[in-house]
């Protein structure tokens, strides 16, 4: 293997881009987020039963498709291009917690309900004061006998309002060394309260989760959970990616049609060269996503240094090419109609999300020892 | 250093001091502190003082009704109120006081002048403007709306965008095609329209915030008389330019202190979040300020330069660029330092912005956010930074234009569009 | 993660370290660590070395006494001496074996070949480029350097500019206008030309640097054979776009490894002034390597994508924007730490930059500032940045072009040029 | 008075500008930069005697005019603009130490020699460890009855190898409570050797100074020497507007003369903008640095915020603008015989000088107690 997706990967992005596109249009992506759960159940259950995609990453002998990283990557891309709503990211970065550090047990308990799209997971770990949920956590897990409660609150939980089982951190007596540890909870238990929030981002439902000595299972053992942000990165500049070039996709199509001065305003250099700009910089945050990826996939070392980057590299793309977009729209992209702003909210979301591309570049640095 | 306005300047700045510590309610902070549903209550009354006062019209010459204030005068009463976070009128008064008054004054009719300005001035008359449309943005003169005599009568067609308080509004001055065989910027007449006829249609237009600020108004065989014409006929486009310097230059001061205002809310977030120590952090905020100050000091300038008697220009495309730019930018930084609490950011709706909140507004990551969206418009309204960086090269720096595709009769660039969007 | 490269290729690249350290000197760090006076020496039998191990031609096929080395090979071989701070060849050798050989190899015809191929890689024969013109930069198809028949010769008069190395050189390969009546790209041709006759003078251009790297060359009445013309004649355009193609892809890896040590030397730099701890020195070296990374991912993907067969294209613009305008920001944050010390540089000039400094040169303020006076050149030479952006948006976007005013005859636009300037 | 320059001012602009463009091209700049001396004597005599330059600013009965400081920043703007080489700032910075912290017997020495053109003064005070040069000196000053001496190396001295008397900063058992007090060296003193350095900068000649039991007089009393800084960043910014202007010149006038693709290349909106966002950055720097000259002229307490502030908008302006010349004139501009390159060397002195501009903001946001 060398540095690109091979013919089969490409072949399933073109599939699931064109099933995205016929069956999600951003149209039916307002209706879905417009709806109390958020997304469309009907769609999700295509993009498990017909298309396999929360499987693709897990073993088979959970129903999986066993596929690597690479593939989730490319539905990030592609959801992510089409602001998909659905609970794919959420339930993808759930089960790599557990693949990661789940026991034999809870793997066998929760991923081949994951596979088939039957049972929607979610990570819940950021709070308001830790982005990136893995240290300096409230949220303390409490334990009398063999059984335990999480008190604390949770944001930003991507479906969390909806989600069956939920990935939770915690701190607390046993939460060893790094002082944080994951614990399973259920949708359904005593003690939980949760709240779709209203976000700045329209098309990805996130809820407030409190929990209230809310019973929760231990995932497995205590352990640094820094790697889950490190994969939460790189995955999330996937998504970016897709965002990017849709917006690029957009602000292109409209400077080819749009005639001011008797002349399409891409012909403008003005109008040309910010297009350009955004193609320069969506290709390298779309080569250091690419990288990121890989390295996650083949559990590199590189991840600490190449995830950071990549998030920040993709950060500054999606919300410089969503502002361009913006601009050469002209009054048309400023409209609640158009969907611009659409991809613009998502932008500064995600570069927000597990903090912004200065607390990334200061996590090279560190990385780097400089 | 304070740069010195003139004693007789400072005196009136007393008096208006004094009108607003008298008049605005005790515990004023500006209209982002009164409750939502107290605003339209407030604005009201607020808009009654001010004519009893004489603060209405400051433009205008006391013959009009006006305040017949001088320039430096228009000016320290725009800063102090813009200091005290106090509305100078109503949505439509900047349209029908600031923009058709003045036009009127300048190049109506007597009949016109006896007839609209009282009007303008009671409330009686609600104006909005009619230029933009669908095909005709940064390309102003590109307008299709049409007008068409028809005995008396102007028979108007089309559709005119991006109309603020447009909603608000009973009449509608506006730019339409009067002789389509005339180059672009020739066969355009400057019309007064009232909008209350079943020719007019208004519909809101919903921005990216969601909230609606700005309309489309369609004309479908609306009426207006032959006489409301301002300028001559088909000369519409030169009364529009005109249009624009009435009001440039008193605002010259008020930008610096209402993004001052703006400021120290974003000092004080950082504050509240523990970030001025961050090298990264303190350094844009500092940056924030320099170009806060470059603002004052380029208001100050253009201020003396206006009291001087020279007409505001084409300098007027710098600050335009400076002062949206930085609108981005600051909001930028805002979202930067809220991190991940934008997502899901706590507060009070605005109401809508059309750049940033009123005085009072509580600082609150909402109003941030809200503020970092409409700071997208700031860019694209009122000439876009493409058009003002046109401006800028060929008007003040006189480098050549580029080869023009929009010349000859305005029928056959109509018509060569169609031909090359169908091929 | 480590890319994989094909097991063949890592094994040849054993070869290649194992040839470079036996043959290189024992404490080598690079040119840069030679005394100036010593390098000439050492390269001229470095080259000789590389000759004898049949590492100069690495591209050619073995048939003309090249390396025959696949693609990868190539890069591999590309890769070790970047990190080696080794040369390739000599300073004609880019543009006699790189560019004009394999051109010759590709599109010339056998006499050509063999009578050119060995005399390139003996190094009997030091080529140069003759493109640009002062008239005729961004605007390469412009030129006005004129060739015409004369018997069985051409007989050249005009002028090229910044040609590199042209002073060492003693045959120019060069564009020329053959028919003034065809359309600006469509009536000139590549020519072969000696350079040592009494019509072709060399005067070196200084650089702002105080450097001599590039040359003007004067044609009047020079001559060359009727035969010496690679491709048809009048479709010298296409000829000259063809060679572009044949060296792309084999440096796609190189520039990340030379950019990567002069971050390291950045870094180094922020260590020793103690400057690694300040917030925004640190933000903007994690920025810098950023972009290094990124350049190296691009790398690969161009790679991979070559050995899958795909030429180079257009996607370069991309590469070059990048590289270029990364060093400008590289060697101003170099600036930037240095503060006061760059103003009196202590430290060896370097004998003149064309983008960085060879591997092996100290880090001495005076290297750093010869490095940012260089790097302004980046976004000049090859296609500016200007013309760069025009590639991405129009071939690999798809946006439509500027209206043209350059169609027609050549002899025409020459014309009203002429006209448009006396105007 | 308002904010602006009168009548008289512009009149004065106007006159010392034709007065350099005939007297003082770029082509005699560069010849007298290349002589030792580093500068043309004579028309260093011509400015002295004819335009009374050197006293502009000084009281009238040390042979002034009086003027304040506005009529200097004129000069500098306008020296700026021309890249003049002559020791007018030396002499103007070093009066100016000499009026604030100079005893009534000093200035009496000085500033009539100062303002007749004949006696040559300069600032020494930057250090290779303080670029100010106005704190955490390793220069000392050294009592030994009456006498003083100083022992020490100063760098960045304009016109240093030559002025016939230096203002030397200096710590030591007599500085006072900020650790740096003022000192006046004879250029002809014994121990002080002092060399022209090789410079970025070509046209502004400073020199290496070495003291070595150098005798010196103090020159008044110790005090605060910070607001030199401030007054010499004030100063600093109106010479490098007046650089930036003539950068926008240039490319300007470039960009309507050159032809490609049978079109000036400033009708393309990729120069044009370029120009426009040079005249932008311009136009703020400008206000900036007018405002600061004139906040300095009347001793106003903002100068501690103004003067840091226009500093920095002025070195991004004219280090911005000097590179966009560069690039506009494409080629050209990268020769040694077009004058691009010796604004674009300027520019990066001037902006290091006193500090760049992020240590500039820096004094802003402590001066705004951020």
């Amino acid at each position: 293997m060398f540095f690109a997706y091979d013919a089969d990967q490409e072949e399933f992005r073109a599939s699931l881009r064109r099933f995205l596109s016929d069956r999600a249009p951003l149209e039916a992506v307002r209706r879905a987020t417009a709806t109390d759960r958020g997304y469309d159940v009907e769609l999700w259950r295509q993009m498990s039963t017909q298309l396999g995609l929360p499987g693709l990453h897990l073993p088979e002998e959970h129903g999986g498709s066993g596929t690597g990283l690479i593939e989730p990557s490319i539905v990030l891309e592609e959801t992510g291009r089409a602001l998909t709503s659905s609970p794919y990211a959420a339930g993808l970065l759930a089960s790599l917690a557990v693949l990661r550090f789940g026991s034999t047990q809870s793997q066998a308990d929760l991923l081949p309900g994951i596979a088939s799209g039957e049972l929607v997971a979610t990570l819940a770990t950021a709070e308001v004061g830790s982005p990136a949920g893995v240290g300096g956590l409230e949220t303390t897990a409490t334990s009398r006998g063999d059984s335990v409660t999480l008190t604390g609150t949770k944001v930003l939980v991507e479906h969390g309002h909806t989600a069956d089982v939920l990935v939770v951190s915690a701190t607390g007596a046993d939460a060893g060394p790094t002082g944080a540890r994951l614990y399973v909870v259920s949708g359904d238990a005593p003690g939980l309260s949760r709240t779709r929030s209203q976000a700045l981002d329209l098309t990805r439902p996130v809820a407030q989760v409190m929990l209230d000595a809310t019973p929760a299972v231990a995932l497995g053992e205590p352990g640094d959970l820094s790697p889950l942000v490190d994969l939460g990165c790189a995955l999330l500049s996937a998504e970016m990616v897709g965002g990017t070039a849709a917006c690029l996709d957009m602000a292109v199509a409209y400077a080819k049609d749009r005639y001011q001065f008797n002349r399409p305003i891409g012909s403008f250099q003005a109008v040309k060269h910010r297009c350009a700009d955004m193609l320069v910089a969506l290709d390298g945050a779309r080569a250091a996503a690419q990288y990121a990826v890989f390295a996650a996939d083949r559990g590199s070392p590189e991840l600490a240094t190449v995830a950071p980057l990549a998030k920040a590299e993709a950060s500054e793309a999606y919300t410089s090419a969503a502002g361009s977009t913006v601009q050469v729209l002209g009054g048309i992209g400023f409209t609640w109609e158009h969907d611009a702003h659409l991809y613009f909210r998502r932008a500064w979301a995600d570069a927000a999300l597990l903090g912004g591309p200065a607390a990334q570049r200061a996590r090279v640095a560190d990385a780097l020892g400089l | 250093m304070d740069v010195d306005y003139p004693p007789s300047a400072q005196e009136f700045r007393s008096r208006v001091k004094a009108f607003l510590g008298e008049h605005l309610p005790a515990d004023w902070t500006g209209m982002g502190g009164l409750p939502e549903d107290e605003r339209e209550a407030f604005r009201v009354q607020w808009r009654r003082t001010l004519g009893e006062h004489s603060m209405l019209a400051v433009s205008w010459p006391e013959q009009y009704g006006g305040a017949g204030l001088s320039l430096v005068e228009q000016v320290v009463l725009a800063e102090e109120f813009a200091l005290a976070g106090a509305p100078q009128g109503s949505e439509n008064d900047s349209f029908g006081i600031g923009m058709l008054g003045n036009t009127l004054i300048h190049l109506g009719t007597e009949e016109q002048k006896a007839h609209y300005l009282p009007k303008i001035l009671s409330g009686e008359q609600r104006w909005c403007q009619g230029y933009s449309e669908p095909e005709a943005g940064s390309d102003l003169a590109g307008i299709r709306t049409s007008a068409v005599l028809d005995g008396d009568e102007w028979v108007i067609n089309g559709q005119k965008t991006w109309t603020s308080a447009g909603h608000l509004a009973d009449h509608i001055f506006l730019l339409a095609r009067t002789d389509a065989d005339a180059p672009k910027h020739r066969g355009i007449t400057f019309l007064l329209v009232p909008m209350e006829q079943p020719g007019v249609e208004v519909r809101p237009i919903r921005n990216l915030a969601g909230y609606s600020l700005f309309n489309e108004v369609f004309f479908t065989d609306a009426r207006t008389a032959r006489s409301e014409v301002v300028g001559e006929v088909n000369d519409g486009w030169r009364v529009a330019m005109a249009l624009l310097g009435f009001e440039r230059g008193v605002t010259a001061t008020t930008d610096a202190i209402r993004f001052r205002a703006e400021l120290d809310r974003l000092f004080a977030l950082a504050r509240e979040r523990g970030l001025t120590s961050d090298a990264r952090v303190r350094d844009r905020l500092a940056w924030c300020h320099s170009r806060v100050e470059v603002m004052r000091f380029r208001g100050l300038q253009a201020l003396t330069r206006s009291l001087a008697g020279q007409r505001p220009g084409p300098e007027s495309a710098i600050s335009k660029i400076i002062w949206s730019e930085y609108a981005q930018a600051y909001t930028e930084l805002a979202m930067e330092i809220l991190g991940p609490e934008a997502l899901v950011p706590s507060g009070q709706r605005t109401g809508g912005l059309l750049q940033m909140p009123e005085a009072g507004t509580e600082n609150s990551p909402l109003s941030w956010v809200e503020t970092f969206l409409a700071a997208r418009a700031g860019t694209i309204y009122a000439g876009s930074s493409q058009i003002q960086r046109n401006i800028i090269g060929e008007v003040l720096l006189g480098l050549p234009k580029e080869p023009r595709l929009d010349a000859g009769p305005f029928r056959e660039l109509a018509a060569s569009r169609s031909s090359q969007a169908r091929g």
